[in-house]
């Protein structure tokens, strides 16, 4: 076969995967769209969930999913973040690093079970925290790391050796070379990064069931004082997810209107995934263009 | 190839004030051994070019002179700058580089507006009066040739320069910081001949007050503009002397081979 | 004079600043290493405790197929045996990534090399919001698409390794498709540049030049992948039939390690050996995916090693 | 170093709050005055938990001084912490006495509801009726097409539930009198049982009332229809207690919420939304060993 033949029938080929995945890809998306989106209303978004009559809605659910994200990020960030400036500026190559580079690829492919079971055996009963906001939060800390650290990694070690010669050339210290210089630079992918994690952590469910708990107290929204049992900032509470809610819906209600529930939940889910993607693309375009172009 | 024996060495003596000198610099990259017993004085006030073919190890010696090869290779020997042995580990290695600049062989300017480029740096060192950083702004631009292009637009990304104007502003982020020295890494030859020759006049106005060391590929660059110019070959410096020695009378047979283009 | 002589032997901020920042960074990894070593440490405490407090045999445990924690067979030992679990989880991890990895290498291929701006800007937030479908929402996909369609073709109840396969295709794709795409991203533009100035055609240089350079981020993607297959519990769960019993077939109701997790933990009490099994089955879970892990970077490197030469 | 700063003393507050949280939890505990009032936790049972979660809703609204937190995390793990004494009440669908490692005498049962089960089938089937030795005979392998029952000539598909679980034991001590159970899909929750019968031809299980609608069959056994009249003399015999116990005798908090889950109003009214059937209507009673006595 020549190779001009055989670029087109390869050609034709990646055509064809590409072609099925997306059909499956908007298939599925279609699908759970077309089945959750026509009974997302107001009401539905800003009411309680019914334990056993039908009309619940998800306010707490919703509320819960981006709080937990936002607290998750808060403790998994910074520590990603040092380490990932670790691995891509201070590391050497030798055993020590080796090491370290195995244990976060153990870290990423932990199950997500165990990560739930552990959680709730370190955090839920030793440590005493209880089904809580916080013990989530740590949990879900565990599947961020390696991600948001391998991510900030490869962002910074894609910015080019000669910003950081330009730095230290000038007598800067290695540090404010990285901060200033060489994360600004790394700022759009490190961002792409966090919007697949945040992904990730708002669809997850098997390590919440054990760790922020399956049940959704009502809360007060008026309450500001993160310290008081009914804020609704109240990190100690336990607290169930939308990807729970559904889980749970699914599984155990008895709720009659449960199949609406579930694929309302589950379009809000995806919706809420899509305006922060959106968003967050907006944002890191913005930044980059920011830094590049002419004002 | 030819051989040359590297024992044949001429260096000549400078009898003017040096301003930074090396004593048997040897440098390692992992087992291989790149730099041996580099001995040179460099006068202050001059530009002084180092010569020589690809991987003869002139840019490896330039980066030992601010410490820029702390990280990547191992360097053995005496660096004397003010009397101090810059080499030594307990030397602060952000001071040396603050009095010796370095620009590079290929423009990167930060992600920032020019303004901020000159200042990022100064203001990190603790320099934040106003009117003081007005002045070095404009100051090391108008040393750079850079003013008159940018003046009107200092809050522009640098990255929307052309890559001749990066390479001015780079060197005018250098002396911005009021170096002693600068050290150049063939910093004209990832740029057209216009801006190179811009490059060149602007070295040649600024070796009026800093001590300039230029590594070059372009033979006709370094007779042009430097007052010194020393032969690399193969991690042996062959041959050090005035410019115009070299190039009209060379004392070793690499170096005259070299520079008539029938080397190696 | 002196002034500089003394400021270049003493420190100064430059200084401080990078001890600061070092401290930092070490701490972070510290905490990391910390995190894992916390992890392995109460993980493989909780799951020796069947071989060590109970009297399990690990051998038994491996090879054995009965697995009835809660009861002993007729010589006295507790029926522990969890090759069944093993063997499927297996199943299903390797022919979901067989499955995945064409179409999603292919889907990267296209986004990076071959569609125009426009056709990767908009499959790119496409395949990244399916990161983000909870594992529930497939599984009730593939419990009220796949097994029945599974069922119709190949009789039987539709439930089994096949259509645990399936439903982990679909979720393992976006995983391996945007890590793919990532690594194809980082192929210098200049080696695909060089290829066809040198006459080779597209797919030459895709399949010489483009996938060589980044085989080795693309069988991180692979694994990535496969990690989330290995240790997806809620989706698997649904489909596959939670049977403990060896799979005979792709279509017989089988359960996967982390099946049998989920649906059992709630059920158990602190320190008994029902508890302490499914502890060791975490374990396995634990074990096999540091395997897996260390597998591939060895494979990794052999093949980093190649193209230096 | 703005953001640095900000995430980290954004870091401090999430520390202090949990500091800070647990100070007030104490406090609460400790601080006594003429109402009655404390925190109480309830762990346990994911089937019992919509029940408690809304009675408790109901219970603060009118003692305000008291905070409950209701969450799942199955029964072994209410028994477990409620004998650990981590939590106040465990929630179970089990005696106490038929979990390993759990020593009943330390706890003290408080039956809050009962829950009926029956044996539900695909409609494909074509068998509305079983006697109890056939349902045996299924369960255990011994009959596995459903013709042999005088339906349809389809192979029988036993979907069991987890070993361990509260349905299971019912189910088994009622039905399989110590035979061992065939090996079988096993599936947790009446959710995706009842969508896997209803989806499965020839399939069969069991669920609870509640969980039983129009896209299952529910059998009949011995010409007994699983409905709640006849659970309460115990015609239909597959049902079983939700318990709520406590370590020792409730006190203060925990006896008021627990007085208050045995009254007319939870009993009368959520115990029957949520499909359950309310103590007070039984006439018999089981003990653990599965004996039934009149009351």
């Amino acid at each position: 076969m020549n190779a001009k033949k055989s670029d087109k029938l390869a050609t034709g080929i990646i055509y064809g995967l590409v072609g099925i995945v997306v059909t499956i890809l908007i298939s599925l998306l279609g699908y759970i769209l077309y089945n959750g989106v026509p009974d997302i209303n107001w009401h539905f978004l800003t009411s309680e969930a019914q334990s056993f009559s039908a009309g619940g809605g998800v306010r707490d659910q919703l509320f819960n999913s981006l709080y937990l994200l936002i607290l998750a990020l808060i403790i998994s960030f910074p520590i990603a973040l040092g380490a990932g400036i670790y691995l891509s500026e201070y590391a050497k190559d030798n055993w020590i690093t080796d090491i370290i580079r195995t244990s976060i690829e153990v870290l990423s492919s932990l199950p997500s079970v165990v990560v739930g079971l552990f959680g709730y055996l370190l955090l839920v009963i030793q440590l005493n925290l209880g089904f809580s906001i916080l013990a989530g939060a740590i949990a879900l800390t565990f599947f961020n790391l390696p991600l948001l650290t391998r991510n900030i990694e490869e962002s910074l070690s894609s910015v080019p050796d000669l910003q950081r010669e330009a730095g230290t050339s000038l007598g800067l210290s290695g540090w404010k070379t990285i901060t200033k210089i060489i994360l600004p630079m790394a700022l759009p992918g490190i961002l792409t990064g966090l919007i697949l994690c945040s992904g990730r952590i708002f669809g997850e469910a098997a390590a919440l069931i054990y760790t922020a708990g399956q049940s959704a107290p009502s809360v007060d929204y008026g309450n500001w004082n993160p310290f008081t049992e009914t804020s609704f900032l109240n990190p100690m509470r336990p607290a169930e997810t939308l990807a729970v809610h559904i889980w749970k819906v699914n599984t155990e209600s008895v709720t009659p209107d449960a199949g609406v529930i579930s694929s309302a939940s589950s379009a809000v889910l995806i919706i809420v995934i899509l305006i922060f993607n959106l968003g967050a693309r907006y944002l890191g375009n913005k930044l980059f263009k920011k830094m590049t172009a002419a004002k | 190839m030819k051989t040359y024996d590297f024992n044949q060495q001429y260096i000549s003596k400078i009898d003017k004030e040096i301003a930074i000198s090396t004593d048997n610099v040897q440098v390692h990259y992992g087992k291989s051994h790149a730099i041996f017993d580099a001995s040179l004085d460099f006068p202050r006030f001059q530009i002084t070019s180092l010569i020589g073919a690809s991987g003869s190890g002139k840019s490896t010696y330039l980066r030992c002179l601010n410490r820029m090869n702390d990280k990547i290779a191992q360097v053995d020997g005496k660096i004397l700058y003010r009397n101090t042995d810059i080499n030594s580990k307990k030397i602060n290695v952000y001071e040396v580089r603050r009095h010796i600049g370095m620009v590079f062989q290929r423009p990167n300017p930060f992600a920032k507006s020019i303004k901020d480029n000159i200042l990022f740096a100064l203001r990190n060192n603790g320099i934040n009066d106003k009117n003081e950083l007005q002045k070095r702004l404009e100051t090391s631009l108008k040393d750079a040739a850079l003013w008159d292009e940018v003046k009107d637009d200092l809050d522009k990304s640098a990255l929307a320069l052309s890559g001749g104007q990066q390479q001015r502003l780079c060197i005018a982020r250098s002396i911005a910081m009021h170096p002693d020295i600068l050290l150049l890494d063939e910093p004209a030859s990832a740029l057209d001949p216009i801006s190179t020759s811009k490059i060149e006049e602007t070295l040649e106005l600024l070796s009026k007050s800093y001590t300039i060391i230029i590594v070059t590929h372009n033979m006709q660059q370094a007779s042009r503009i430097s007052d010194y110019t020393a032969f690399f070959h193969m991690g042996h410096i062959i041959e050090y002397n005035e410019t115009k020695n070299i190039f009209t009378a060379p004392e070793i047979k690499a170096t005259e081979d070299y520079i008539s283009g029938d080397f190696g | 004079m002196d002034d500089i002589q003394t400021r270049l032997q003493k420190s100064s901020r430059a200084t401080r600043q990078d001890y600061f920042g070092k401290a930092i960074c070490y701490s972070c990894i510290g905490l990391i290493i910390l995190l894992v070593a916390c992890i392995l440490y109460f993980i493989a405490s909780k799951g020796l405790a069947t071989f060590t407090q109970n009297g399990v045999k690990f051998w038994n445990f491996l090879t054995q197929s009965d697995w009835k924690p809660g009861d002993v067979d007729k010589y006295g030992n507790p029926q522990v045996g969890a090759l069944p679990m093993i063997v499927t989880s297996f199943s299903v991890t390797i022919l979901a990534a067989l499955l995945a990895t064409p179409f999603a290498i292919g889907a990267a291929v296209f986004m990076t090399e071959i569609a125009n701006k426009k056709g990767a800007k908009f499959l790119q937030p496409v395949i990244e919001l399916l990161v983000g479908i909870p594992s529930v929402v497939y599984g009730f996909i593939g419990l009220s698409l796949i097994v029945p369609f599974i069922r119709g073709i190949f009789g039987g109840t539709g439930f089994g390794i096949l259509s645990g396969t399936l439903v982990l295709f679909v979720m393992v794709l976006p995983t391996i498709t945007s890590l793919s795409v990532d690594s194809l991203k980082s192929v210098p533009m200049h080696y695909c540049q060089a290829s066809l100035a040198l006459g080779a055609t597209r797919w030459q240089t895709i399949y010489k030049v483009i996938l060589k350079a980044a085989a080795p981020g693309l069988l991180t993607a692979v694994i990535f992948g496969m990690a989330r297959a290995f240790g997806e519990a809620l989706a698997v769960q649904m489909v596959i039939g939670n049977a403990v019993l060896m799979p005979k077939n792709l279509i017989s109701p089988a359960s996967t390690l982390t099946s049998k997790l989920t649906t059992e933990i709630g059920n158990t009490v602190m320190g008994t050996l029902p508890n302490n099994a499914l502890w060791s089955l975490a374990l396995v879970l634990l074990f096999m995916s540091l395997l897996f892990n260390l597998v591939v970077r060895f494979i990794g490197r052999r093949g980093n090693i190649k193209n230096e030469r | 170093m703005k953001k640095k700063t900000i995430i980290s003393s954004l870091l401090a507050l999430g520390a202090l709050m949990t500091i800070a949280t647990g100070c007030s939890n104490s406090n609460a505990s400790k601080s006594s005055s003429s109402e009655v009032s404390g925190k109480i936790t309830a762990v346990g049972s994911t089937a019992l938990q919509p029940l408690v979660e809304k009675a408790a809703g109901d219970f603060q609204k009118d003692n305000s001084k008291i905070n409950i937190t209701v969450q799942g995390g199955g029964s072994g793990t209410g028994l477990s912490q409620v004998q650990d004494g981590s939590v106040k009440i465990g929630n179970s669908d089990i005696f106490a006495e038929q979990k390993d490692g759990i020593d009943a005498k330390k706890l003290v049962d408080h039956k809050v509801a009962v829950v009926g089960m029956a044996p539900v089938v695909n409609k494909d089937a074509g068998v509305k009726n079983v006697t109890m030795d056939q349902l045996k005979q299924i369960f255990t392998g011994k009959i596995t097409n459903w013709k042999d029952l005088g339906g349809k000539d389809e192979k029988i598909t036993v979907v069991n539930r987890a070993e361990g679980s509260g349905t299971r034991a019912t189910f088994e001590s009622a039905v399989l009198n110590g035979e061992k159970a065939v090996k079988s899909q096993e599936q947790d929750s009446n959710g995706t049982v009842q969508k896997i019968v209803s989806t499965t031809p020839g399939a069969i299980s069991y669920l609870a009332f509640s969980y039983i609608n129009d896209k299952v069959e529910a059998l009949s056994i011995d010409d007994v229809k699983p409905t709640d009249d006849n659970v309460s003399d115990n015609k239909w015999k597959i049902w079983s207690y939700e318990h709520m116990y406590t370590k020792g005798n409730p006190k203060d908090a925990t006896e008021k919420f627990i007085k208050y889950m045995k009254s007319d109003d939870v009993q009368k009214k959520l115990v029957k939304d949520m499909g359950y059937i309310s103590t007070n209507d039984m006439k018999v009673q089981k003990d653990a060993k599965g004996t039934v006595t009149d009351k």
